[in-house]
């Protein structure tokens, strides 16, 4: 900062005239306030959450939103080129994403970083160059991942040449990149192993050494039919099983735990009249579970079997190993994906599709008018559920103007 | 990316869900391979000399800036024809991504099944129009070719940034009995 | 930044401008004049060593997050209370500009006027939530000191991305005769 | 690009079944379309027009968005961080813009730029590095200027020591930059003079000599009341003579050519019967000049003294020399801003606030639940009005969802 006042100019003139004299409103007592920063408190056990995206068409300004167990803000990050991923490193007190930034917003010099903020201040710490080919998804699942003990993170590439990259984040520095032809996604398997998800139905193991370097690459016989029953990326963990939805609507708990992988279970999500009656898995990040109770969330709407990317009008609730539906969760509002916590009174996030007017209005609207005018006025926020009963807890502030996020996520 | 869902608008609107729009037709499912080596090669052939002459002139019509349009059956982006661009150009000033995925939509006009590429136009921030989300075959980033779920700008020249979608007819089918 | 102004929301529904809300009194104007080079070495007393004392406790009462609240009189951005600070507080992880613009609001509360320090939060990109427009005592940026229509962030250590403002009570005035 | 190819893996199959045998619609006749990339028509005239700006709150991605002559999107420049001008070159055929970047989005390291993109193809030409001080305006009037001949290119600063920055075109060379202590936005007055004004009422002179570089920097008397009838930045050109509209709704007629700048007139915006009711100047970029006809166009409403700056309702035009006024245009939808074009048959353009619900709907959701839930719906598009009649032309597609745009501006 050159120095300001000289060159300011003396064509102003102070006069502050008259300044109150009453107590402690005399000038001289007068005390004015100071700005500060704040600093997130400690978070024991509150229910926070964010949401997050790459705020398409604006999509050089990805942002992630924090707010607090009412659904307030609590805070920001602003995180750069088609925003994917934000993990809370919890054993580290640091919030992990990855990143990519162009040297002219648009154009120039890619650069893509794996960044490290401080989960209490939510300052930026520090960040990892990585070769810049980080995949841009539309859905946030699989491109990203922790090892167990939060030493390592992995990236998958896209260029379109298929790879892995790993970062050391007790080092701070980018390890290697792993070539992955014909896989993508990864799931993690313990504390030096992944899983990626491969065009033909079978995985890919992926073993790291103690140093975070590949020590092997195997890749295991097909799981699933990866044509007529392929499973959706969007799958969710409990212990060592990882569980995935598919094209036709069954569950399959697949266990990954080191050098093993099976496929421990297979049930369908819906019966024979349900199935008649078009329920269908549907949204993008359509899967949640809650590890103590066992159990597995479904994002589920009735709509054609082409449509099973759209949004979701119920959860449907399930014992992760018997595949017994437990509840049926009418949504307030439609949503893209949810989340669950991992608490004992755990709680259900949806990422919402929320038209700001009394519904009546918007049917008249849809109905007269069709689908496009409707959706001009389309905005997003958050609903938390009790996710043992389904009460509908509350609505959060609104995600602000400026583009879609994709995913919520508890703190 | 959110319309062609709110036929279920008026079914959330109160928590009984009566249902005011009517069920649209299944669309024949057509399975499709592609040779990861194989097809590629075959990509480039669309992009260079082989189309020295005039395309096939397909019989369609509709209005092609309406999500609905036949070819869009797999598209999820903006529609190029509502950002200065068409159905087959990239408005001024974006790239074409020569790397993209594929489609197979049925033309109601002729009937014919159509493989339609849908290259995306890249170099400037999203178009921000007409959002069209359509998933007829679409397959998961593992199976990238019939993939709408990833970014295919990120294999252009003007890499990431993505601006809006193009719907290409790169080849016909027979049509089959339905 | 649109709020207050729907007041003509009705007036314009229909063109024959039926009023439907009260027109809001007249706030006194207080001419308020700042000394280019004078002021400035004042402000940066306000930023260190004399605050280590605790602020005067002001009485004030409503809602901190609503744009009429009587320290908003002439800010011009997201109010921080809706981004995860407060009136005083930017979030965490943005950096307070201690170069910003001046306004005196008078306090409901006690009637006086007190002069408002509309600090930006900066780092970050825009908060989006509680949007606020409000231009009492508004000058235009020849005449910087009382301008809200300029980013005070680009004189912070966080430069250009501006987050959210604060409202500052840095000083108080003799309640002149209403 | 890495060899693609080779590293996708032989895992997936290709089968191209039963291609059709059809005339012209065999595998071997059928010519599959191309894509291409469009170039603008040459304009003759077409009445296309420009909507740009900082796309608050995601302030990084900045855009200008082209418009042809029936409201339909024509192509779209991507612009930075706070984006506040751009202009249309004509004699250079190249559009130029003053653009900001970081090098990690919203931090690291700042680079200010002035950007030329060719005119017909709207891609980026080239790029000429200037001093990371550019003004971050809320309103984009007085910022950016080119000297008439559209040689020299000048950028107003603000750190907020006051000065400007002064680009070649032609050479595509920073030139130097010039210390304006107490004066900001600036105004052209012939091939290589500007005037800004000063924070007392005066305005300062500065005279380039042929290279760009400062001749000689003057300040002028006093002008106008600096403290109880300021004059708005947003002014309008006829001639060598600026139109400002002031704080208690004057106009002041500025002649500023090369070394005379002179008060030549000043007439009143409202009758003493439209003062009593309010009448007040309206919205940011709220002045619009039509050359050909010594016409002065000025966005009003009616409101408080201290709303001066919301929306207008309502565009008067009058005689620029007499102050007559000619016509009172009342507006389909409140607007921010507006401009002419410069034809025989000119259009006003407005940057209009859009309430995409019937009115009715949204006068009740503004009196059930007041101002903060009507503005979740809104929207930004354009007006195009028949300038000589007011007759309301079409409504522009929408600005997309991303954030706010701040002017409206002919091809």
């Amino acid at each position: 900062m050159s120095s300001i006042f000289t060159s300011l100019g003396a064509s102003l003139l102070l006069i502050i005239s008259n300044v109150a004299i009453a107590e402690n409103f005399s000038p001289e007592k007068f005390v004015p306030e100071k700005a500060s920063t704040e600093i997130l408190p400690e978070n024991t056990g509150q229910e926070w959450f964010w949401s997050y995206g790459f705020r398409m068409p604006s999509a050089a300004d990805g942002q992630a939103f924090l707010f607090d167990e009412h659904g307030k803000r609590l805070g920001q990050l602003s995180t750069g080129f088609w925003f994917n991923n934000l993990i809370n490193a919890k054993s580290r007190n640091e919030i992990i994403t990855a990143e990519t930034y162009f040297s002219r917003g648009t154009r120039g010099e890619r650069t893509d970083i794996v960044s490290v903020y401080n989960a209490r201040s939510l300052t930026h710490k520090k960040e990892i160059i990585i070769p810049p080919k980080r995949m841009n998804g539309v859905k946030n699942n699989g491109l990203f991942a922790l090892t167990d003990d939060e030493r390592f993170a992995l990236v998958v590439n896209y260029t379109p040449a298929q790879s892995i990259s790993i970062v050391d984040l007790d080092r701070g520095e980018f390890v290697e990149e792993v070539e992955t032809p014909g896989c993508s996604v990864i799931y993690g398997a313990g504390k030096r192993n992944f899983y990626a998800i491969c065009g033909n139905g079978s995985f890919m193991q992926i073993k790291l050494a103690e140093d975070g370097t590949v020590e092997t690459r195997k890749r295991s016989e097909k799981l699933f039919n990866a044509v007529d029953d392929f499973l959706s990326i969007a799958a969710s963990r409990i212990g060592n099983t990882w569980y995935f939805v598919s094209r036709q609507y069954n569950v399959y708990a697949i266990r990954m735990d080191g050098d093993d992988i099976e496929l421990e279970n297979k049930w369908s999500l819906v019966t024979d009249e349900e199935r008649a009656d078009n329920w269908t898995i549907a949204g993008l990040d359509h899967t949640a579970a809650h590890e103590a109770s066992n159990q597995l969330f479904v994002l589920m709407h009735q709509g054609e079997a082409h449509q099973f990317e759209e949004p979701g009008t119920e959860v449907w609730v399930f014992d992760a190993s018997t595949g017994e539906k437990q509840q049926q969760i009418v949504l307030e509002e439609m949503s893209l994906g949810m989340k669950v916590s991992q608490t004992e009174a755990p709680r259900l996030y949806t990422l919402n599709i929320h038209i700001p007017m009394p519904a009546l209005f918007a049917a008249w609207i849809f109905i007269t008018e069709g689908e496009s005018e409707i959706m001009k006025s389309v905005r997003q926020r958050m609903s938390a559920y009790d996710a043992t009963n389904g009460e509908h807890l509350f609505f959060s502030d609104l995600i602000p103007t400026g583009g879609m996020v994709m995913s919520v996520q508890p703190w | 990316m959110l319309n062609n869902w709110l036929d279920k608008l008026t079914e959330n609107t109160t928590r009984n869900r009566a249902r005011l729009t009517s069920r649209r037709g299944f669309l024949q499912k057509i399975g499709f391979f592609m040779l990861g080596i194989g097809v590629y090669p075959l990509m480039p052939i669309f992009r260079n000399g082989a189309f020295a002459e005039e395309a096939t002139k397909i019989p369609e019509s509709g209005d092609p800036n309406d999500c609905n349009y036949w070819r869009h059956c797999a598209i999820d982006g903006f529609l190029c024809g509502c950002c200065g661009g068409s159905v087959t150009s990239c408005p001024p000033g974006t790239v074409v991504s020569d790397i993209t995925w594929i489609g197979t939509c049925r033309n109601p006009e002729d009937g014919r099944d159509y493989v339609i590429s849908y290259n995306d136009c890249c170099g400037k921030s999203g178009c921000g129009s007409c959002g069209c989300q359509r998933d007829e075959g679409d397959t998961p980033v593992y199976r990238p070719q019939n993939s709408n779920n990833l970014n295919w700008c990120s294999g252009s020249q003007a890499d990431v940034p993505y601006h809006c979608s193009l719907s290409v007819v790169i080849g016909v089918k027979e049509p089959t009995p339905s």
